[in-house]
């Protein structure tokens, strides 16, 4: 017996009282109270346990990689290196790297919403495998044990890129325990790819064909893509790595003929596509948040689920653009600039579509709103400098300097974590069944939004001026805009800290959410908030495209 | 995969024991356990593809040293070997159609078969690592590359190809190694009669894993093995 | 605190004008996409903000014509970029013939330059105004890079082989030389400068400079020391193929092959003898690796250029050397501290 | 692998094509092809891996998905090797255009 999701009827006739955070009924059984004790967290196999597991981690190790953030952004206040020697600053800019690229930006969005939202958009009880979804958990603490053990032992010194021969050769930190750890960490975004994969495609609703899924789920579908092809070419990488230190494979090693290129080609084949892992999660969160509160259905729905998987597609053809100076040939510059500039194209229709869902909709200004507009904002500017690193004559005076920090900073702060934190709150009712404090919420998101440009606006303009990366101390000339990004950097710190403190305490106090607080569509929003463990009482069956937002005269009352 | 307890009364077909609760039916659900497989396998493709690109790059770079190099492996312990490692895909393939028959016995013998060529295998290449040990083959300080009338220079490269030659075997070693207690265990739950015709992915999936590597031996003997075999 | 607050590098070589230009170019295109993408928004957003709670707009489900229209029209701009992008880059590429020598070779953390006529200095680099000056680079232990901002040019330094690149200064003054590639503890120590004088003061810099001997003449000593003469003979008896006149010019190889004599080709040709063998030849060098430091072999090289074979640089600039040959370890310590 | 059982004398016939394959592969390394010595070894790798993916791993027999998965994983891996053979092929032309 399953019941007709179709336009205009959803379960029982909802009552026209406006939206106010009515008194939910008495809390029935949901996912949470279903069970309690550390047994039911630490081995359950739910989709929506293990993504608060995943919440959980993700969040303690983006306060850890914004901790170093800090002190590095406290050493530049001065242009001498006088907060703390060179070998500790080398330690903090590559512990920065890899906490926040291998353990935040990677796995935060796919890992937290993904997996708990993704069973519930397309009307699945859970993932494919849930056991591995579990694994995939406990494979990622594992890897971040190895980090923190690198950390508390004496850090690691290479750059989060681990480029040869300093790594293989000179440096003498961790290298290999932080290699193993990213390498262990690799196989949780593996396992979370894979299982993404196998059940958009295995497991969808009855009635919900390829274009009526969410636009959230056709950019997980894409990110898992990457996922599954890219993770493990890093992973061999980072093991010849940790095999030339330890076995003297030398593979890389210039004395035996081997050539370090050949390993920044193995590295960025993985790292370019992996910002695409970072960002196109945020871009299936911001479609959904626009299309919600704008209450029209995505302009363009097809194009823009075609984009994402064109991003996927091409975004492993372009990794060249890293070593346009690195001693790669004049040609293969050429092949790969001339792909990097194609791969900017979907991203620009995505931008062009976002805006045109605006037009004529019904635009309400709340929090995921807010975020997903500073997203679009944020996102074009990295977007369009990224075209001059593109640019094959420009990338030679830019690369390897702030213009590139700031580049990719627009990209993975401005965009990723600016998408991530409006998924938080867009799902925050449905993941915990309590609201958030809407004014506080805004507060903080234009905090963020400010702190965010002071910080990383100025060093486009260090970038050119030529001020390199990874620099402990600089010249007297460029210390006026790195005050000036130190002090963005403390309102940023700020920005993230105000909802850390008002989402826990809406757990406790927040007000109780109805199942659909936003009147959105999309089947996460048809069962309550917080959701059973079996998420639907009945197979939901999908007969209407996706975002419906019917208007009133077509609305078939049955 | 244990059965769970279905709380909710489903109609009968969906009582089989070894459906998990989020599936509709069995076909559904071993046909995502096949696919969810392959997605595996085709990361194992792009885990070996990195070192398979690093060999390519450094054979076309320093092909003197590779052929010479390459001269100094045991030819016939490799071609056997291929030959093991072929009879166990044999065997296991037919551990795979008996278990889909519920030939319980039979299913459990064929495993056992495979484990042993494998293992066989596993001994060939414990033989020919020792050989390289002795002749002062393996890279590191001690690398000495007088037996490959190599002069001076060129010895460096060959270090290269037996760091190359150490780090494929050795993860296709590591694989088997992982891959054998695997089978064993499966050899084990079939003895207790764990499958029937209608549930036995999980020889399948192990069947579909031990083939893997053995498609990956039967690239690496031929690039590893045979190139200067000619005059 | 430092009081001037510089926002654009001096643009003091030919490729920083052509880089400047691509970059405003950028930033027109930047601004006015990003002015427009930001209007647009903020305008929707507040002309069809919610009115009511209950207020359904129309659905709108896409038009071709606007999709196509910002496909194209951004392919079209990429496109113009990547190729004015593409036309820089292969300008920066391309050596002009007769330019200034210069051997750069970086090493944990410091930057040594040495003149064809023996100067050698160290994270400092005098080079006259309006010559095009040309870089041969190499590394002796990990990846640098050799960046002058005010020049727009930067190139990554690879442990074992050569790179190449040139500028042509077009303003005296005395401008940054950073090392842009991370390369352990002091990279942000590994900072020099670039000084650019008129040509007289260079002459009399040069004159006055350390009298060392050129490099050619450097490298002469170390052809007898080092006993080459024996086998390279003026008068081609010798075991090994006659030097004379040889630089710049193709060189037929024992496997047929044809390849110009440059410097990449010469120091491989010292370091990894049997790598590629003239036609007519057997492999009886040995390898001088180890023996000889980075220096030696630029002034063995630069000697053997002197010997005869057209100009200072031959034409066609020396891409980097096919075969990453091996840069001698020289005394970089295979640091194995405690943590592996 | 779905429900279609394949006959044992299918599996024998392939183990057979296998072995066979396996001494071709052996006897063409020690003849010299000059050129072709790679390319032929390759091929009749190619030729054993395919053998075992369709008849031992029931590709054959299994849904277009799983076609699709083999077909995308030996894409990108060629992909990985184009792209960086590219540069290493090209790194030695003399010259840039223009000189």
């Amino acid at each position: 017996m399953t019941t007709q999701i179709g336009p205009g009827e959803s379960g029982p006739p909802r009552p026209p009282v406006p939206p106010a955070p009515a008194e939910a009924p008495p809390p029935r059984v949901n996912y949470l109270n279903v069970a309690y004790g550390v047994k039911s967290w630490l081995l359950t196999t739910d989709h929506k346990r293990i993504a608060l597991l995943y919440l959980a981690g993700v969040t303690l190790m983006f306060f850890l990689g914004g901790a170093f953030a800090v002190l590095i952004r406290l050493e530049l206040v001065t242009p001498a290196g006088d907060l703390v020697q060179s070998e500790t600053y080398n330690k903090l800019f590559t512990m920065h790297g890899i906490i926040m690229v291998f353990f935040f930006l990677i796995p935060s969005i796919p890992a937290v919403l993904g997996n708990f939202l993704i069973p519930l958009m397309i009307g699945a009880r859970d993932l494919a495998f849930p056991r591995l979804n579990l694994a995939s958990w406990y494979i990622y603490m594992i890897g971040a044990a190895f980090t923190i053990f690198v950390l508390v032992s004496g850090g690691v010194d290479t750059g989060w890129t681990f480029y040869t021969p300093y790594s293989t050769t000179y440096s003498n930190t961790h290298v290999v325990a932080a290699g193993l750890g990213v390498f262990i960490t690799g196989f949780s975004s593996i396992l979370t790819g894979l299982n993404f994969i196998v059940t958009i495609h295995r497991m969808r609703a009855p009635g919900l064909t390829w274009f009526r899924l969410p636009l959230f789920v056709w950019a997980h579908y894409a990110t898992s893509l990457i996922m599954v092809l890219g993770t493990p070419v890093i992973a061999i990488t980072l093991l010849t790595v940790v095999l030339e230190r330890t076995l003297h494979l030398g593979i890389y090693d210039p004395r035996l003929g081997g050539d370090p290129v050949l390993f920044q080609h193995l590295f960025w084949f993985y790292s370019h596509p992996a910002v695409y892992i970072m960002i196109l999660p945020a871009m299936g969160v911001v479609s959904e948040v626009v299309a919600c509160f704008s209450r029209k259905r995505i302009f363009g729905y097809e194009v823009v689920a075609m984009s994402s998987l064109a991003i996927a597609v091409i975004g492993f053809l372009v990794w060249g653009h890293h070593m346009f100076i690195s001693g790669q040939s004049t040609y293969a510059g050429l092949v790969f600039s001339f792909l990097s500039f194609l791969v900017a194209i979907p991203s620009a229709i995505k931008v062009f579509n976002w805006t045109s869902t605006l037009y004529k909709g019904s635009v309400s200004y709340d929090t995921p709103m807010l975020y997903a507009i500073g997203f679009v904002g944020l996102f074009t500017i990295g977007g369009l400098t990224g075209l001059f690193l593109a640019a094959l004559g420009l990338d030679v005076h830019v690369t390897d300097t702030y213009f590139v920090v700031a580049h990719f900073h627009y990209i993975m702060v401005g965009g990723a974590i600016m998408g991530y934190l409006g998924g938080i709150h867009f799902w925050w009712p449905k993941i915990t069944g309590r609201l958030y404090p809407e004014m506080w919420a805004r507060v903080a998101a234009v905090i963020v939004f400010a702190g965010f440009n002071l910080t990383f606006f100025p060093q486009f303009i260090l970038g050119y001026l030529g001020m390199p990366r990874r620099y402990h101390a600089y010249p007297e000339e460029f210390q006026v805009l790195n005050v000036m990004s130190s002090a963005g950097a403390s309102i940023l710190g700020l920005g993230y800290l105000l909802p850390m403190i008002y989402l826990v305490w809406s757990m406790r106090y927040g007000p109780r959410a109805s199942a659909n607080p936003w009147q959105a569509k999309g089947l996460e929003w048809q069962t309550a908030s917080p959701p059973i463990t079996e998420n639907f009482e009945r197979q939901p069956v999908v007969s209407e495209e996706a975002y419906a937002y019917a208007p009133e005269e077509e609305a078939r009352v049955v | 995969m244990s059965s769970v307890a279905d709380a909710h009364g489903r109609d009968a077909d969906r009582h089989h024991p070894d459906l998990v609760h989020h599936f509709e039916s069995l076909p559904a659900q071993k046909e995502a356990a096949t696919f969810g497989m392959w997605v595996f396998l085709v990361t194992e493709v792009m885990f070996f593809g990195g070192l398979f690109l690093a060999y390519t790059i450094y054979r076309n770079l320093y092909f003197h040293a590779f052929v010479q190099s390459s001269r100094h492996l045991n030819l016939t312990l490799g071609a056997v070997n291929t030959a093991v490692l072929i009879c166990s895909s044999l065997t296991m393939a037919m551990g795979v159609h008996s278990s889909a028959l519920g030939r319980r016995r039979a299913t459990v013998a064929w495993l056992l078969l495979t484990v042993a060529l494998g293992s066989v295998f596993l001994g060939i290449k414990a033989v020919e690592y020792k050989d390289k040990f002795d002749h002062h083959l393996v890279p590191g300080e001690r690398f000495q590359a007088e037996e490959l009338h190599l002069e001076g220079e060129e010895s460096r490269p060959a270090q290269i190809f037996y760091a190359l030659y150490f780090a494929m075997t050795g993860l296709h070693a590591t694989h088997m190694v992982i891959g054998i207690p695997i089978i064993l265990f499966i050899a084990w739950m079939a003895h207790r009669g764990r499958f029937s015709p209608e549930y036995h992915t999980p020889v399948e999936l192990t069947g579909l894993y031990w083939h893997f590597v053995d498609i990956i031996w039967i690239f690496l003997f031929p690039l590893l093995y045979l190139i200067g075999r000619h005059h | 605190m430092g009081t001037e607050l510089p926002l654009f590098p001096v643009p003091a070589s030919t490729m920083a004008g052509r880089v400047d230009a691509l970059y405003l170019f950028l930033i027109l295109v930047s601004v006015f996409f990003g002015v427009l993408i930001a209007t647009l928004v903020v305008s929707f957003a507040i002309r069809f903000r919610r009115r009511s709670p209950d207020e359904r707009p129309r659905p709108i489900h896409g038009s071709t014509v606007l999709e196509l229209t910002w496909t194209l029209i951004p392919l079209g701009i990429v496109m113009v970029i990547f190729l004015w992008g593409a036309e820089v880059f292969f300008a920066m590429a391309r050596v002009p013939p007769a330019s200034m020598d210069i051997y750069v070779v970086g090493k944990r953390w410091m930057w040594k330059t040495q003149h064809m006529t023996g100067q050698r200095e160290i994270n400092e680099l005098h080079v006259p105004v309006g010559v095009p000056v040309k870089l041969t680079l190499t590394s002796e232990d990990v990846i640098h890079s050799f960046f002058v901002p005010a020049f727009r040019m930067k190139k990554d330094v690879v442990p074992g082989r050569y790179v190449t690149t040139w500028f042509q200064a077009t303003r005296t003054g005395t401008y940054h030389l950073f090392c842009a590639e991370y390369c352990g503890t002091k990279h942000s120590g590994m900072i020099g400068t670039v000084t650019v004088m008129e040509p007289a003061a260079f002459q009399t810099w040069l004159a006055g400079g350390a009298t060392g001997t050129s490099l050619a003449a450097a490298g002469e000593r170390l052809f007898q020391d080092l006993a080459c003469i024996t086998c390279h003979r003026a008068d081609s008896e010798g075991r090994g193929p006659k030097l004379e006149g040889v630089f710049g010019h193709p060189v037929t190889l024992a496997s047929g092959e044809r390849v110009t004599a440059d410097e990449a080709y010469i120091r491989e040709s010292i370091v990894n003898p049997a790598a590629r063998i003239v036609a007519g030849f057997q492999p009886v060098m040995p390898t001088y690796q180890g023996l000889v430091s980075e220096e030696s072999l630029m002034q063995l090289v630069a000697y053997i250029q002197s010997l005869g074979g057209p100009a200072t640089a031959g034409p066609g600039a020396a891409l980097a050397s096919p075969a990453p040959a091996i840069a001698s370890p020289a005394a970089a310590p295979r640091s194995r501290g405690q943590g592996r | 692998m779905s429900e279609h059982i394949v006959s044992p004398g299918v599996y024998v016939a392939v183990f057979v094509a296998l072995m066979v394959l396996t001494a071709g592969t052996v006897f063409a390394a020690t003849v010299d092809l000059g050129m072709w010595n790679t390319p032929v070894a390759l091929l009749i790798a190619v030729t054993k891996a395919a053998l075992v993916v369709l008849f031992f791993m029931h590709v054959k027999y299994s849904s277009r998905l799983v076609a699709l998965a083999v077909g995308g994983g030996i894409l990108w891996l060629l992909t990985l090797i184009a792209g960086v053979a590219a540069d290493y092929l090209t790194r030695n032309w003399v010259g840039t255009p223009g000189t």
